[in-house]
């Protein structure tokens, strides 16, 4: 769907900062989460992990446990199906492990009781004999030939022959003779680069109601980032029909990607269906960071050439990435993500996946590219010291623009980057002066956004109100977003129109909230739907006035007729057609289902200010400014949230948050107290400056805006602790015991 | 797990001696709960303590102050008087934990937690503070020092328990400070952390001193010698060399995931250098 | 386990529940009273979403007893409102976009209310070290300054 | 298949009929379809659109299929 005549548009709605559908209920309390619903005669679910990195399960007795009053159900991973798909069957055995445990935390067993405290009591009843295996960690051992297995036989048809079991993916980008522009280079530098696993660190613990009788009928309640992604899972791991379960979503208490996928679904409703009762299964904070998503681990080689004059000639990256104990695509959005800010005549990436004894990674916000850009990003400020070039010239030198081959393939057309680098330059945080001990330093960001599967259906009701339904949990806002587009399209106010988000049942296949799709592609189908009900209500007004249908035009909410050959015919508007729309052929509604494409990529860039104690390495961050192109900012308000709270994510990541893992392979710090997730204090203000570049692949020129904000705080960040500590750091996060190490060697 | 009020200090003493399985006293409840969230410890009793007598108190008592044992950190920071005389004690008790957990929490329950990183310890050492135990066989002042024996154990015999801390009087010019290091700007535990007071003759000379160090050691320990190299100075740099080498020379930290052996060192010497700096200004002295 | 019983006061009204001993205030007000806007998100003191006021301070819910209730004041984000009638907090809040997800919501708005009765213009590193205990992931806090220094000066204004 | 570093030439008229000509053409490349892809249509990016209609003067880039956060 083609972008519409801008030059034509002034937007009514689109643009204000109105209020949020949501907000009464969110801030007095009402608003119903994952956990915030029972069901009469629900028992409680509570599951036994492993306490091993890496271990056979010789044998489960349940029997003690089974027995214990109060207790209606335990179930272990024979409960579940094993799907023939490769991806179900890895969610399956990540819900409840099979033959072999994977990491510190992985599901073994789950009990129903009919209190919290008889469940907790009966997991301690349960026996697993576990035969404990070798296990490995750490990226760059697991891809060791000698390494310990963590499964066999998972490696694609593109890993080369000879490699550790682990290694599950190779994939390679670029083009363009590397060596050759190496040999053009005055100056080059290889670095490699490790970062830390992080979590999503959503502060909703998942959580989820469901029952299934034995016919294979079954319900779920859950805060989750797609009810139609938990329906297909549940489904394939229980064996039972999508069109028989039905899965609402509730208020989802942050995402940010952790969300798209399933943990506890599938295991209550084995037990709701072993038991005969709803189950309602809530994670602990400490389940939370040792069992579902945290993103992936890397290793990361980087090397870039560069003239005199701050030309890049040629650049190549090897990245290793684990996404834990499973094989994962993430390393292929990374190595195609980690130049595309550069207009390169040669470039080449490879990318390696590699598994380890760690949970089953899950896409965290732009996954893959945060780790990817910072290495590059690093690189690029590391030559711009060496040569003495500013760091901002030098990426407009060689910033990506309409027409430039993308490292990763495609020939990207119109884009944001060279607009943002230069609102960057012109702000006066790139000029303040800064102290003794302060570094300045910035990075630019990328994320390809998606479209992708959509529903919408939109109503005319007979009061002339509105109402949208929508298959996406709005994590962020975006039933607000929606609904001023809707408006927008009709010509009526915003507080005519309410958005809801279906039920699986009520509407047809939708993605997940992912890949920053929903304000593009739901709006999409939403302006779309609101066009096909435009259409029906120009058709009912030609009829009422006896005349052809296409001489009745759509103006500020009313049907006119098109010109002085149709007729002297007062305007009816939106709410007189509603009126009688049962006297003119019925309800009148519209709606649109669509694969969406045309998501445009979005660039940022990110300027901080550091300050690093150079006695206790400690970084104190005093200024942060985020620069962004977001197409078309539906609602500011939102967009503006999106980089503040991507950027503050970046902020932990680069300087505090990691899974620690110790020599026996448990997670060491799983919890909020030792994974340390920035608090108020830590922050500046963090400005925003938004730049709309429209997106030619929507009618507005929405581009998602949710991931990009993660990526370039980690250069950033780095970039200005390596400039005010007066070294170059290469591992992140840079924790103080890690930077005063650094500086004083 | 049974949860009782007992009427008295006896009866609460004689609750505690009899009890055969885990007991664990409940005043701000915010280590002991969050105990057994992670089911670390599952007590089979559980005495609160704060509703009896003096608990709640911050009384004056010879020139210094008597301060009951579920007084929290909140309680305490408002405390106007007790705060210009004891400023560093004051303010470890203020960084335990969030805003909300500074209204539960009390100095007692961190010294009894037995932690070596416990922020308002090293500040009541360096007070010479002293702890007033009530158990089976009556009452006795213990001085806080002495309290926490590893980490985890006091010396507290069984049935006994602490009802107030007593920080006694300081001549003029006289101030503390209190410093820790933490990763972000709240919520973390002391990676490593000093606490410095002294005393000044009119001139401006330190006449005593006492340096605390947290985190660096199984317990919060006392460094002699640290004190003793800024007595008789007023704080040149030679004598905060002399201060930050002692202060290192006491430390005997591990290497976990919060900092390393050489980190949480070389930092205790930072904040001991930096607290001094603090206490000294504060007692009135000029560098 | 023998349920206790006990005597409180929630947002004004006497309430009576029972309670096992080792029971949360947080589980006591979610599972039992049905008072759902305190959340759990750590369980450990270390996100404040389960922030309530007791006897006139803010505390996380998950670190008191039921039991110790007894005889105590308890607000919860259910008392904010009067009627209808948003607390400015809340209004200036949704206003100002201060929440995305708003699992934290009821949390911070809870800890807010405490710090501006205590101190009505606070600078923004008060907030900022005020709210530490209260964890936000989506919005980078920001917004969440501006409107609780927003709310506080409308409050002065009154 | 390595994304857009290698150049092959099949003939087809949309998305679905590339891809049948390309498992024929280049059986290696058989897992990864089936694994899924994404095309990229002169800079677009289409996840598993098989009728999007493609022609001589348009660039194509097969894509691994992409997911997000």
């Amino acid at each position: 769907m083609a972008l519409d005549d801008q030059a034509k548009r002034t937007f009514k709605v689109v643009g204000t900062r109105v209020g949020r559908p949501d907000g009464i209920d969110k801030v007095t309390g009402k608003a119903a989460y994952g956990a915030d619903i029972t069901a009469p005669g629900m028992l409680h679910g509570r599951i036994l992990r492993s306490p091993h990195a890496h271990a056979r399960i010789k044998s489960i007795d349940v029997s003690e446990a089974a027995k214990l009053a109060g207790v209606k159900a335990v179930v272990t991973g024979a409960d579940l199906a094993i799907p023939d798909d490769e991806g179900f069957a890895d969610i399956a055995i990540n819900c409840l492990a099979r033959d072999k445990v994977f990491y510190d935390g992985h599901a073994v067993a789950a009990v129903a009781a009919t209190s919290k405290s008889i469940a907790k009591q009966a997991i301690r009843l349960i026996k697993v004999d576990y035969e404990i295996l070798p296990h490995v960690t750490d990226v760059d051992a697991a891809m060791k030939p000698d390494a310990p297995a963590v499964q066999e036989g998972r490696a694609l048809e593109n890993v080369p022959a000879g490699m550790s079991q682990n290694v599950t993916t190779r994939c390679a980008f670029g083009h363009g003779d590397v060596d050759a522009g190496f040999a053009k280079a005055d100056k080059i530098i290889e670095r490699s680069f490790k970062t830390a696993a992080t979590h999503q660190g959503y502060i909703e613990p998942q959580a989820c109601l469901a029952t299934l009788g034995s016919d294979g009928r079954g319900e779920v309640w859950c805060c989750t980032q797609g009810q139609y992604m938990v329906r297909a899972n549940c489904a394939a791991v229980l064996g039972i029909e999508e069109s028989q379960l039905r899965v609402i979503s509730s208020e989802i208490g942050g995402g940010f990607g952790g969300k798209t996928s399933t943990f506890i679904e599938p295991v209550a409703l084995a037990l709701s269906r072993k038991s005969g009762k709803p189950v309602k299964m809530v994670m602990t904070r400490d389940e939370v960071l040792r069992a579902t998503g945290p993103t992936i681990s890397a290793s990361m080689d980087i090397k870039i050439g560069m003239t005199n004059d701050g030309r890049i000639t040629a650049a190549r990256g090897e990245l290793r990435y684990s996404g834990g104990a499973y094989p994962n695509e993430t390393i292929e959005m990374g190595a195609q993500a980690a130049f595309a800010a550069y207009d390169l005549e040669a470039v080449e990436t490879v990318g390696w996946n590699v598994m380890t004894n760690r949970p089953k990674e899950i896409p965290y916000r732009a996954p893959g590219a945060p780790t990817s850009i910072y290495a590059v990003e690093s690189v690029v400020d590391e030559l711009c010291q060496e040569l003495g070039l500013d760091p901002l010239d030098v990426r407009l030198l060689n910033a990506a623009r309409k027409g430039t081959l993308s490292a990763y393939g495609p020939t990207f057309n119109e884009i944001g980057l060279v607009a943002t680098l230069e609102a960057a330059k012109a702000h006066p945080h790139y000029t303040a002066p800064l102290g003794p001990n302060q570094g300045r330093g910035l990075s630019c960001g990328f994320w390809f956004n998606f479209g992708g599967n959509t529903c919408v259906s939109l109503n005319i009701n007979d009061d002339g109100t509105v109402g949208v339904v929508e298959g996406n949990p709005d994590i962020g806002g975006s039933r607000a977003s929606i609904s001023m587009m809707a408006a927008e399209e009709l010509g009526v106010p915003y507080e005519k129109v309410r958005t809801v988000i279906a039920d699986t049942s009520a509407l047809g296949f939708n993605d997940i909230t992912d890949g920053s799709r929903v304000t593009f592609a739901v709006g999409l189908a939403t302006i779309e739907a609101a066009r096909a009900a435009i259409r029906e209500m120009c058709r009912r007004a030609a009829k009422i006035w006896g005349i052809d249908e296409d001489a009745v035009l759509w103006e500020d909410g009313a049907a006119v007729p098109a010109g002085p050959n149709a007729g002297t015919h007062p305007p009816m508007t939106l709410a007189e057609i509603a009126a009688v729309a049962g006297n003119t052929g019925g309800p009148i509604a519209g709606h649109h289902e669509v694969n969406a494409d045309g998501a445009g990529v979005s660039f940022g860039v990110h300027l901080v200010d550091t300050e690093v104690d150079p006695e206790t390495g400690a970084t104190k961050i005093l200024r942060y400014t985020v620069f962004q192109d977001a197409g078309k900012a539906v609602h500011p308000d939102y967009v503006e949230g999106q980089m503040q709270g991507g950027a503050v994510q970046g902020i932990g990541w680069a300087l505090n948050e990691e899974y620690i893992y110790g020599e026996d392979g448990r997670l060491q710090n799983a919890g909020f107290l030792d994974y340390r997730i920035p608090v108020a204090s830590d922050l500046p203000e963090i400005e925003t400056v938004i730049l709309e570049i429209p997106n030619p692949g929507h009618p507005y020129g929405v581009r998602g805006v949710g991931e990009t904000p993660i990526v370039p705080p980690l250069a950033a960040i780095s970039n200005a602790v390596s400039r005010a500590a007066g070294v170059r750091m290469c591992e992140l996060p840079m924790s103080p015991p890690r930077l005063l190490k650094a500086m004083t060697g | 797990m049974r949860y009782v009020k007992p009427e008295s200090y006896e009866a609460a003493s004689a609750l505690l001696a009899a009890e055969d399985g885990i007991a664990r006293i409940l005043t701000g409840g915010t280590d002991v709960l969050v105990m057994l969230k992670a089911e670390m410890v599952e007590p089979d009793l559980m005495v609160d303590l704060k509703h009896l007598p003096g608990m709640h108190d911050i009384a004056a008592e010879d020139g210094g102050f008597r301060i009951g044992a579920a007084v929290s950190s909140a309680e305490l920071g408002e405390h106007a008087a007790l705060k210009a005389m004891w400023p560093g004690v004051v303010e470890g008790a203020e960084l335990i934990g969030s805003t909300q957990v500074q209204n539960r929490a009390t100095i007692v329950g961190n010294l009894c937690t037995a932690s070596p990183a416990a922020d308002s310890v090293p500040g009541l050492v360096t007070a010479n503070a002293v702890a007033r135990l009530h158990g089976p066989h009556g009452t006795r002042d213990v001085p806080v020092v002495e309290i926490p024996v590893s980490p985890g154990k006091t010396m507290l015999a069984k049935g006994e328990f602490i009802t107030s801390i007593y920080l006694p009087a300081r001549p003029v010019g006289a101030s503390d400070a209190y410093l820790r290091f933490i990763p972000r700007t709240e919520m973390d535990i002391a990676v490593s952390s000093a606490a410095v007071s002294l005393e000044l003759d009119a001139g401006g000379t330190i006449t005593a001193a006492r340096v605390a160090i947290g985190a660096v050691a199984p317990t919060v320990r006392l460094v002699a010698d640290a004190g003793a190299a800024i007595v008789g100075t007023k704080l040149d740099d030679d004598a905060i060399a002399a201060l930050i080498a002692a202060t290192e020379a006491a430390c005997s930290p591990i290497t976990d995931k919060r900092g390393t052996i050489e980190f949480r060192t070389k930092t205790a010497g930072v904040l001991a250098k930096r607290a001094a700096h603090i206490a000294y200004s504060r007692a009135g002295g000029k560098t | 386990m023998k349920m206790i019983p006990v005597e409180t006061t929630i947002n004004g009204d006497q309430t009576e529940f029972l309670c096992n001993a080792d029971e949360s205030l947080l589980d006591v007000l979610r599972d039992r009273l049905g008072l759902t806007g305190a959340k759990e998100g750590c369980g450990t003191g270390d996100c404040g979403a389960c922030s309530v006021m007791l006897n006139g301070r803010v505390v996380c819910s998950c670190l008191v007893l039921g039991v110790e209730t007894q005889g105590a004041e308890v607000e919860t984000i259910e008392g904010m409102a009067d009627g209808e009638t948003l607390h400015p907090l809340q209004r200036v809040f949704i206003e100002e976009a201060a929440l995305q997800c708003g699992i934290c919501t009821p949390g911070i708005l809870i800890a807010a209310k405490s710090l501006l009765a205590k101190n009505p213009d606070p600078t923004d590193t008060e907030v900022r070290y005020w709210l530490a205990g209260n964890l936000c992931r989506c919005t980078g806090y920001d917004k969440i300054i501006k409107a609780v220094q927003k709310a506080a000066a409308e409050m002065r204004a009154a | 298949m390595a994304g857009g570093k290698e150049w092959v030439e099949v003939e087809a008229s949309n998305f679905k009929q590339l891809l049948d000509a390309l498992e024929v053409k280049h059986p290696g490349l058989g897992p990864q379809i089936k694994r899924g892809v994404s095309l990229s249509l002169d800079g677009v990016i289409y996840r598993e659109a098989w009728f999007t209609e493609i022609g001589p003067e348009n660039e194509i880039i097969l894509m691994p299929y992409m997911v997000g956060g």
